[in-house]
Protein backbone atom coordinates (compact mmCIF):
# COMPACT_ATOMS: atom_id res chain seq x y z
CA UNK A 1 0.00 0.00 0.00
CA UNK A 2 1.27 3.73 -1.11
CA UNK A 3 0.62 4.88 2.61
CA UNK A 4 3.18 2.84 3.85
CA UNK A 5 6.00 3.57 2.07
CA UNK A 6 6.61 6.24 4.75
CA UNK A 7 7.03 5.41 7.92
CA UNK A 8 8.30 6.42 10.92
CA UNK A 9 8.99 3.98 13.54
CA UNK A 10 9.93 3.72 17.06
CA UNK A 11 11.50 0.24 16.83
CA UNK A 12 14.82 -0.72 14.69
CA UNK A 13 14.08 -0.46 11.21
CA UNK A 14 14.91 -3.89 9.30
CA UNK A 15 16.77 -2.39 5.65
CA UNK A 16 14.89 -5.68 3.81
CA UNK A 17 11.65 -4.54 4.71
CA UNK A 18 12.33 -1.15 2.85
CA UNK A 19 13.74 -2.43 -0.06
CA UNK A 20 11.24 -5.29 -0.55
CA UNK A 21 8.71 -2.28 -1.17
CA UNK A 22 10.66 -0.35 -3.96
CA UNK A 23 10.99 -3.95 -5.62
CA UNK A 24 8.98 -4.25 -8.84
CA UNK A 25 9.65 -6.50 -12.36
CA UNK A 26 10.56 -3.19 -14.34
CA UNK A 27 13.21 -1.83 -11.99
CA UNK A 28 17.16 -3.03 -13.08
CA UNK A 29 18.23 -0.86 -10.20
CA UNK A 30 17.56 0.01 -6.68
CA UNK A 31 19.53 2.51 -4.51
CA UNK A 32 19.52 2.68 -0.58
CA UNK A 33 20.89 4.93 1.56
CA UNK A 34 21.64 4.24 5.41
CA UNK A 35 21.78 7.03 8.17
CA UNK A 36 23.60 5.61 10.80
CA UNK A 37 24.82 6.73 14.28
CA UNK A 38 28.24 7.99 13.50
CA UNK A 39 30.38 7.93 16.98
CA UNK A 40 32.81 10.88 15.90
CA UNK A 41 31.48 14.40 14.78
CA UNK A 42 34.31 17.11 14.63
CA UNK A 43 36.21 15.35 17.23
CA UNK A 44 33.31 15.01 19.57
CA UNK A 45 32.21 11.43 20.53
CA UNK A 46 28.50 11.01 20.91
CA UNK A 47 27.29 8.21 23.31
CA UNK A 48 23.84 8.32 21.74
CA UNK A 49 21.34 10.57 20.18
CA UNK A 50 17.65 10.77 20.91
CA UNK A 51 15.42 11.39 17.78
CA UNK A 52 11.66 13.30 17.54
CA UNK A 53 9.12 13.80 15.13
CA UNK A 54 6.04 15.80 14.43
CA UNK A 55 4.52 12.55 13.17
CA UNK A 56 2.10 13.15 11.30
CA UNK A 57 3.38 16.40 9.14
CA UNK A 58 6.43 14.13 9.21
CA UNK A 59 4.92 11.15 7.19
CA UNK A 60 3.63 14.34 4.87
CA UNK A 61 6.55 15.74 3.96
CA UNK A 62 7.62 12.33 3.15
CA UNK A 63 4.98 11.92 0.47
CA UNK A 64 5.67 15.52 -0.31
CA UNK A 65 9.23 14.53 -1.42
CA UNK A 66 7.85 11.67 -3.20
CA UNK A 67 5.42 14.08 -5.24
CA UNK A 68 8.94 15.79 -6.02
CA UNK A 69 10.73 13.03 -7.00
CA UNK A 70 7.92 11.42 -9.05
CA UNK A 71 7.96 14.57 -11.30
CA UNK A 72 11.65 14.71 -11.53
CA UNK A 73 12.09 10.90 -12.09
CA UNK A 74 8.82 9.59 -13.34
CA UNK A 75 9.92 5.88 -13.68
CA UNK A 76 11.08 5.52 -10.01
CA UNK A 77 9.73 3.82 -7.08
CA UNK A 78 10.59 5.17 -3.32
CA UNK A 79 10.08 3.56 0.48
CA UNK A 80 11.17 5.73 3.41
CA UNK A 81 11.63 4.72 7.26
CA UNK A 82 12.93 6.92 9.68
CA UNK A 83 13.07 6.27 13.27
CA UNK A 84 12.86 8.02 16.32
CA UNK A 85 13.38 7.85 20.05
CA UNK A 86 17.06 6.67 21.73
CA UNK A 87 19.61 5.42 18.79
CA UNK A 88 23.37 4.11 19.36
CA UNK A 89 26.13 4.24 17.87
CA UNK A 90 25.35 2.22 14.34
CA UNK A 91 21.88 1.90 14.67
CA UNK A 92 20.20 2.80 11.32
CA UNK A 93 17.93 6.19 11.34
CA UNK A 94 17.23 6.05 8.03
CA UNK A 95 16.49 3.86 5.12
CA UNK A 96 15.72 5.48 1.66
CA UNK A 97 15.46 3.07 -1.01
CA UNK A 98 14.52 4.00 -4.93
CA UNK A 99 14.03 1.54 -7.29
CA UNK A 100 14.21 2.56 -11.11
CA UNK A 101 14.47 0.38 -14.54
CA UNK A 102 18.10 2.95 -14.92
CA UNK A 103 20.80 3.37 -12.36
CA UNK A 104 20.76 7.45 -12.88
CA UNK A 105 17.77 8.08 -11.74
CA UNK A 106 17.95 5.52 -8.94
CA UNK A 107 21.15 7.21 -7.50
CA UNK A 108 19.69 10.75 -7.80
CA UNK A 109 16.23 10.53 -6.31
CA UNK A 110 17.87 8.77 -3.70
CA UNK A 111 20.16 11.44 -2.80
CA UNK A 112 17.75 14.27 -3.54
CA UNK A 113 14.94 12.15 -0.87
CA UNK A 114 18.26 12.79 1.87
CA UNK A 115 19.03 16.42 1.32
CA UNK A 116 14.77 16.89 1.72
CA UNK A 117 14.50 15.25 4.51
CA UNK A 118 17.24 17.40 5.92
CA UNK A 119 15.57 19.96 4.60
CA UNK A 120 11.57 20.28 4.98
CA UNK A 121 10.63 16.85 7.27
CA UNK A 122 10.25 17.81 10.90
CA UNK A 123 12.25 15.45 12.50
CA UNK A 124 14.75 16.65 15.10
CA UNK A 125 18.14 14.97 16.62
CA UNK A 126 19.87 15.29 19.84
CA UNK A 127 22.87 14.84 20.58
CA UNK A 128 24.15 12.91 23.83
CA UNK A 129 28.17 13.42 24.57
CA UNK A 130 30.13 12.76 27.47
CA UNK A 131 29.85 16.04 28.65
CA UNK A 132 26.88 17.53 27.67
CA UNK A 133 24.07 17.15 25.30
CA UNK A 134 22.19 18.99 22.96
CA UNK A 135 19.03 19.58 20.20
CA UNK A 136 20.74 20.18 16.65
CA UNK A 137 20.08 22.53 14.25
CA UNK A 138 21.01 25.53 12.76
CA UNK A 139 23.56 26.11 15.39
CA UNK A 140 25.63 23.10 13.89
CA UNK A 141 24.65 21.47 10.40
CA UNK A 142 21.80 23.90 9.50
CA UNK A 143 20.73 27.61 8.34
CA UNK A 144 17.47 28.38 9.01
CA UNK A 145 15.02 28.48 6.77
CA UNK A 146 14.87 31.58 4.17
CA UNK A 147 11.55 33.46 3.80
CA UNK A 148 8.62 30.64 2.24
CA UNK A 149 9.85 26.58 1.88
CA UNK A 150 13.25 25.57 2.21
CA UNK A 151 15.20 25.04 -1.06
CA UNK A 152 17.88 22.18 -1.70
CA UNK A 153 21.48 23.26 -0.56
CA UNK A 154 24.75 20.76 -0.50
CA UNK A 155 25.75 19.96 2.15
CA UNK A 156 27.46 17.46 4.42
CA UNK A 157 25.96 14.70 7.11
CA UNK B 1 -8.49 28.58 20.39
CA UNK B 2 -5.57 27.51 19.33
CA UNK B 3 -2.90 24.48 20.22
CA UNK B 4 0.47 25.19 19.37
CA UNK B 5 2.70 22.42 19.59
CA UNK B 6 6.30 22.47 20.03
CA UNK B 7 9.28 20.17 19.39
CA UNK B 8 13.14 19.80 20.40
CA UNK B 9 14.50 22.62 22.28
CA UNK B 10 11.73 25.13 22.82
CA UNK B 11 9.58 21.79 24.22
CA UNK B 12 12.13 21.70 27.27
CA UNK B 13 12.40 25.65 27.43
CA UNK B 14 8.83 26.01 27.96
CA UNK B 15 8.70 22.66 29.77
CA UNK B 16 5.67 21.59 27.93
CA UNK B 17 4.94 20.29 24.27
CA UNK B 18 1.70 22.03 24.01
CA UNK B 19 0.24 25.40 24.47
CA UNK B 20 -3.60 26.47 24.25
CA UNK B 21 -3.71 30.56 23.28
CA UNK B 22 -7.12 31.96 23.86
CA UNK B 23 -7.55 33.78 20.83
CA UNK B 24 -9.24 33.65 17.60
CA UNK B 25 -7.11 34.90 15.01
CA UNK B 26 -3.66 36.29 14.53
CA UNK B 27 -0.61 35.93 12.25
CA UNK B 28 2.09 33.53 11.95
CA UNK B 29 4.68 36.35 12.92
CA UNK B 30 2.33 37.76 15.76
CA UNK B 31 2.38 34.49 17.39
CA UNK B 32 5.46 33.76 17.13
CA UNK B 33 6.78 37.09 18.94
CA UNK B 34 3.99 36.47 21.38
CA UNK B 35 5.60 33.08 21.98
CA UNK B 36 8.93 34.55 22.20
CA UNK B 37 7.93 36.91 25.17
CA UNK B 38 5.62 34.59 27.12
CA UNK B 39 7.91 31.59 27.22
CA UNK B 40 11.53 32.64 26.72
CA UNK B 41 12.39 30.61 23.56
CA UNK B 42 15.01 31.01 21.73
CA UNK B 43 15.93 31.39 18.58
CA UNK B 44 12.06 31.69 16.98
CA UNK B 45 13.91 33.60 14.65
CA UNK B 46 14.73 30.56 12.75
CA UNK B 47 11.60 28.59 13.25
CA UNK B 48 9.15 28.06 10.57
CA UNK B 49 5.60 27.69 11.55
CA UNK B 50 3.29 24.55 10.28
CA UNK B 51 -0.61 25.25 10.20
CA UNK B 52 -2.58 21.83 9.97
CA UNK B 53 0.50 20.17 8.51
CA UNK B 54 1.84 22.71 6.10
CA UNK B 55 4.97 25.16 6.19
CA UNK B 56 3.18 28.79 6.51
CA UNK B 57 4.12 32.18 6.20
CA UNK B 58 5.00 34.96 8.49
CA UNK B 59 2.08 36.90 7.00
CA UNK B 60 -0.70 33.98 7.01
CA UNK B 61 -3.30 34.07 9.66
CA UNK B 62 -4.15 31.60 12.14
CA UNK B 63 -7.63 30.56 12.95
CA UNK B 64 -9.08 29.03 16.24
CA UNK B 65 -8.86 25.30 15.61
CA UNK B 66 -5.95 25.15 13.48
CA UNK B 67 -3.34 22.81 14.56
CA UNK B 68 -0.32 24.49 15.11
CA UNK B 69 3.54 23.30 15.22
CA UNK B 70 6.55 25.53 15.98
CA UNK B 71 9.18 23.76 13.33
CA UNK B 72 13.15 24.76 14.39
CA UNK B 73 15.34 23.58 12.01
CA UNK B 74 15.05 20.42 11.31
CA UNK B 75 17.80 17.61 11.64
CA UNK B 76 16.48 14.19 10.49
CA UNK B 77 18.29 11.90 8.53
CA UNK C 1 38.63 -10.58 6.00
CA UNK C 2 39.39 -7.70 3.27
CA UNK C 3 39.58 -10.95 0.32
CA UNK C 4 35.74 -11.52 1.17
CA UNK C 5 34.84 -7.99 0.41
CA UNK C 6 35.30 -8.92 -2.73
CA UNK C 7 33.14 -12.05 -4.30
CA UNK C 8 31.72 -13.57 -7.37
CA UNK C 9 28.80 -15.75 -6.51
CA UNK C 10 26.80 -18.50 -8.06
CA UNK C 11 24.10 -18.75 -5.61
CA UNK C 12 21.81 -16.21 -4.31
CA UNK C 13 22.98 -12.67 -2.97
CA UNK C 14 21.52 -11.76 0.36
CA UNK C 15 21.78 -7.56 0.36
CA UNK C 16 22.14 -7.70 4.52
CA UNK C 17 25.45 -9.84 4.18
CA UNK C 18 26.80 -7.28 1.84
CA UNK C 19 26.25 -4.05 3.92
CA UNK C 20 27.40 -6.06 7.23
CA UNK C 21 30.70 -5.88 5.87
CA UNK C 22 31.03 -2.20 5.33
CA UNK C 23 29.19 -0.98 8.77
CA UNK C 24 31.12 0.48 11.51
CA UNK C 25 31.44 2.88 14.02
CA UNK C 26 32.68 5.89 11.65
CA UNK C 27 30.20 5.05 9.66
CA UNK C 28 27.21 7.71 9.04
CA UNK C 29 26.16 6.56 5.81
CA UNK C 30 26.18 3.48 3.97
CA UNK C 31 24.81 3.82 0.54
CA UNK C 32 23.84 0.06 -1.23
CA UNK C 33 23.53 -0.63 -5.20
CA UNK C 34 21.09 -3.24 -6.09
CA UNK C 35 21.42 -4.29 -9.73
CA UNK C 36 18.68 -6.50 -10.69
CA UNK C 37 17.19 -8.25 -13.63
CA UNK C 38 14.83 -5.87 -15.67
CA UNK C 39 11.94 -7.42 -17.64
CA UNK C 40 11.78 -4.89 -20.45
CA UNK C 41 15.00 -3.40 -22.26
CA UNK C 42 13.96 -1.52 -25.20
CA UNK C 43 10.52 -3.03 -25.53
CA UNK C 44 12.22 -6.31 -25.53
CA UNK C 45 11.24 -8.72 -22.77
CA UNK C 46 13.75 -11.03 -21.23
CA UNK C 47 12.88 -14.36 -20.29
CA UNK C 48 16.15 -14.84 -18.02
CA UNK C 49 19.68 -13.91 -17.92
CA UNK C 50 22.96 -15.95 -17.82
CA UNK C 51 26.46 -14.36 -16.77
CA UNK C 52 29.70 -15.87 -16.84
CA UNK C 53 32.91 -14.62 -15.07
CA UNK C 54 36.63 -14.84 -15.56
CA UNK C 55 36.53 -15.74 -11.67
CA UNK C 56 39.63 -14.97 -10.62
CA UNK C 57 40.56 -11.74 -12.59
CA UNK C 58 37.21 -10.36 -11.87
CA UNK C 59 37.53 -10.79 -8.00
CA UNK C 60 41.50 -8.82 -9.18
CA UNK C 61 39.22 -5.90 -10.86
CA UNK C 62 37.15 -5.47 -7.94
CA UNK C 63 40.04 -5.16 -5.97
CA UNK C 64 41.14 -2.82 -8.20
CA UNK C 65 37.89 -0.84 -8.01
CA UNK C 66 38.28 -0.68 -4.43
CA UNK C 67 42.00 0.86 -4.97
CA UNK C 68 41.11 3.78 -7.34
CA UNK C 69 38.19 4.55 -4.44
CA UNK C 70 40.51 4.33 -1.59
CA UNK C 71 42.60 6.89 -3.73
CA UNK C 72 39.66 9.26 -4.79
CA UNK C 73 37.35 8.70 -1.40
CA UNK C 74 39.90 7.91 1.45
CA UNK C 75 37.38 7.53 4.10
CA UNK C 76 35.21 4.67 2.49
CA UNK C 77 34.70 1.26 3.11
CA UNK C 78 33.35 -1.31 0.07
CA UNK C 79 31.81 -4.51 -0.38
CA UNK C 80 31.17 -5.78 -4.04
CA UNK C 81 28.93 -9.16 -4.37
CA UNK C 82 28.43 -10.39 -7.99
CA UNK C 83 26.32 -13.46 -9.01
CA UNK C 84 26.42 -15.54 -11.81
CA UNK C 85 24.67 -18.41 -13.69
CA UNK C 86 21.16 -18.38 -14.50
CA UNK C 87 19.26 -15.19 -12.83
CA UNK C 88 15.66 -14.81 -13.16
CA UNK C 89 13.95 -11.48 -13.48
CA UNK C 90 14.02 -9.46 -10.04
CA UNK C 91 16.31 -11.47 -9.27
CA UNK C 92 19.84 -9.70 -7.79
CA UNK C 93 23.29 -9.41 -10.34
CA UNK C 94 25.43 -7.56 -7.94
CA UNK C 95 25.21 -5.55 -4.53
CA UNK C 96 27.56 -2.66 -3.97
CA UNK C 97 28.27 -1.28 -0.54
CA UNK C 98 29.93 2.07 0.70
CA UNK C 99 29.80 3.08 3.95
CA UNK C 100 31.40 6.76 4.97
CA UNK C 101 31.23 9.12 7.42
CA UNK C 102 29.65 11.10 5.40
CA UNK C 103 26.82 10.43 2.49
CA UNK C 104 28.21 12.54 -0.14
CA UNK C 105 31.22 10.13 -0.38
CA UNK C 106 29.13 7.20 0.19
CA UNK C 107 26.75 8.32 -3.01
CA UNK C 108 29.96 8.86 -5.23
CA UNK C 109 32.11 5.79 -4.73
CA UNK C 110 29.15 3.47 -4.92
CA UNK C 111 28.02 5.43 -8.23
CA UNK C 112 31.84 5.02 -9.67
CA UNK C 113 32.22 1.08 -8.53
CA UNK C 114 28.98 -0.01 -10.75
CA UNK C 115 30.23 2.17 -13.46
CA UNK C 116 34.05 0.62 -13.42
CA UNK C 117 32.34 -2.52 -13.04
CA UNK C 118 31.02 -2.18 -16.16
CA UNK C 119 34.31 -0.89 -17.91
CA UNK C 120 36.64 -3.54 -16.54
CA UNK C 121 35.40 -6.37 -14.61
CA UNK C 122 35.43 -9.38 -16.45
CA UNK C 123 31.39 -10.45 -16.50
CA UNK C 124 29.40 -11.04 -19.32
CA UNK C 125 25.16 -11.77 -19.60
CA UNK C 126 23.35 -13.52 -22.30
CA UNK C 127 20.21 -12.60 -22.68
CA UNK C 128 17.36 -14.77 -23.22
CA UNK C 129 14.23 -13.73 -25.02
CA UNK C 130 11.40 -15.22 -26.68
CA UNK C 131 12.45 -15.16 -29.63
CA UNK C 132 16.36 -15.75 -28.98
CA UNK C 133 19.23 -15.12 -27.13
CA UNK C 134 22.25 -12.96 -27.69
CA UNK C 135 25.49 -12.53 -24.89
CA UNK C 136 25.90 -8.64 -24.44
CA UNK C 137 28.87 -6.63 -25.82
CA UNK C 138 29.60 -3.60 -27.91
CA UNK C 139 26.26 -4.16 -30.20
CA UNK C 140 23.83 -3.38 -27.63
CA UNK C 141 24.93 -1.54 -24.13
CA UNK C 142 28.89 -1.15 -24.68
CA UNK C 143 31.40 0.49 -26.84
CA UNK C 144 34.80 -0.86 -27.49
CA UNK C 145 37.73 -0.24 -25.35
CA UNK C 146 40.17 2.30 -26.67
CA UNK C 147 43.58 1.25 -26.71
CA UNK C 148 44.90 0.71 -23.32
CA UNK C 149 42.79 0.99 -19.86
CA UNK C 150 38.57 1.44 -20.16
CA UNK C 151 37.68 5.32 -19.38
CA UNK C 152 34.72 6.37 -17.58
CA UNK C 153 31.89 7.08 -19.69
CA UNK C 154 28.24 8.26 -19.09
CA UNK C 155 26.55 5.09 -19.38
CA UNK C 156 23.32 3.68 -18.70
CA UNK C 157 22.47 0.61 -17.71
CA UNK D 1 52.81 -23.82 -24.82
CA UNK D 2 50.05 -20.93 -24.45
CA UNK D 3 47.09 -21.44 -22.38
CA UNK D 4 44.22 -18.98 -23.83
CA UNK D 5 40.11 -18.95 -22.08
CA UNK D 6 37.45 -17.66 -24.09
CA UNK D 7 34.43 -16.09 -22.93
CA UNK D 8 30.43 -15.43 -23.48
CA UNK D 9 30.18 -15.18 -27.83
CA UNK D 10 33.79 -16.95 -28.50
CA UNK D 11 33.53 -20.01 -26.03
CA UNK D 12 30.13 -20.72 -27.94
CA UNK D 13 31.96 -19.91 -31.57
CA UNK D 14 34.96 -21.91 -30.92
CA UNK D 15 32.95 -24.30 -29.29
CA UNK D 16 35.58 -24.52 -26.47
CA UNK D 17 36.56 -22.31 -23.15
CA UNK D 18 40.21 -23.36 -23.63
CA UNK D 19 42.91 -23.30 -26.35
CA UNK D 20 46.51 -24.76 -26.01
CA UNK D 21 48.76 -23.08 -28.51
CA UNK D 22 52.05 -24.62 -29.45
CA UNK D 23 54.18 -21.16 -29.04
CA UNK D 24 56.57 -20.10 -27.37
CA UNK D 25 56.29 -16.51 -27.26
CA UNK D 26 53.63 -14.29 -29.70
CA UNK D 27 52.53 -10.72 -29.64
CA UNK D 28 48.62 -9.98 -28.18
CA UNK D 29 47.91 -8.47 -31.52
CA UNK D 30 49.34 -11.51 -33.45
CA UNK D 31 47.34 -13.80 -31.02
CA UNK D 32 44.12 -11.98 -32.07
CA UNK D 33 44.80 -12.30 -35.85
CA UNK D 34 45.84 -16.30 -35.43
CA UNK D 35 42.46 -16.75 -33.53
CA UNK D 36 40.50 -14.83 -35.65
CA UNK D 37 41.56 -17.16 -38.62
CA UNK D 38 41.39 -19.96 -36.93
CA UNK D 39 38.10 -20.54 -34.93
CA UNK D 40 36.65 -17.86 -36.84
CA UNK D 41 35.72 -16.06 -33.78
CA UNK D 42 33.79 -12.86 -34.70
CA UNK D 43 34.49 -9.16 -32.96
CA UNK D 44 38.03 -10.05 -31.99
CA UNK D 45 39.30 -6.47 -32.67
CA UNK D 46 36.40 -4.88 -29.90
CA UNK D 47 38.25 -7.47 -27.63
CA UNK D 48 40.60 -7.03 -24.52
CA UNK D 49 43.99 -9.64 -23.81
CA UNK D 50 44.49 -9.95 -20.53
CA UNK D 51 47.65 -11.67 -19.50
CA UNK D 52 47.76 -13.49 -15.77
CA UNK D 53 44.38 -11.51 -15.29
CA UNK D 54 45.79 -7.88 -15.97
CA UNK D 55 44.51 -5.68 -19.17
CA UNK D 56 47.48 -6.10 -21.95
CA UNK D 57 48.40 -3.73 -24.98
CA UNK D 58 48.50 -5.19 -28.77
CA UNK D 59 52.29 -4.68 -28.22
CA UNK D 60 52.90 -6.78 -25.21
CA UNK D 61 54.38 -10.05 -25.76
CA UNK D 62 53.02 -13.38 -24.02
CA UNK D 63 55.46 -16.00 -23.08
CA UNK D 64 54.90 -19.54 -22.64
CA UNK D 65 53.58 -20.54 -19.49
CA UNK D 66 51.18 -17.34 -19.19
CA UNK D 67 47.87 -17.64 -18.46
CA UNK D 68 45.92 -15.56 -21.24
CA UNK D 69 42.38 -14.80 -21.77
CA UNK D 70 40.37 -12.73 -24.41
CA UNK D 71 38.06 -10.08 -22.97
CA UNK D 72 35.24 -9.12 -25.15
CA UNK D 73 33.72 -6.12 -23.67
CA UNK D 74 32.11 -6.49 -20.40
CA UNK D 75 28.38 -6.47 -19.42
CA UNK D 76 28.59 -7.28 -15.54
CA UNK D 77 26.65 -5.30 -13.66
Amino acid sequence: MADQQFEILETPIETDEVIKKVERREAGAITTFIGTVREWTKGKKTLYLEYQAYKPMAVKMLKQIDHEIQAQWPDTKLAITHRIGRLDISDIAVVIAVSSPHRKAAYQANEYAIERIKQIVPIWKKEHWEDGETWIGDQLENVPYPAGKPEIKDEES
Amino acid sequence: MITVLLFAHLQEEAKTSQIELEVDRITVDALKKDLAQRFHLSQLEHAMVAINEEFALNEDTIQSGDAVAIIPPVSGG
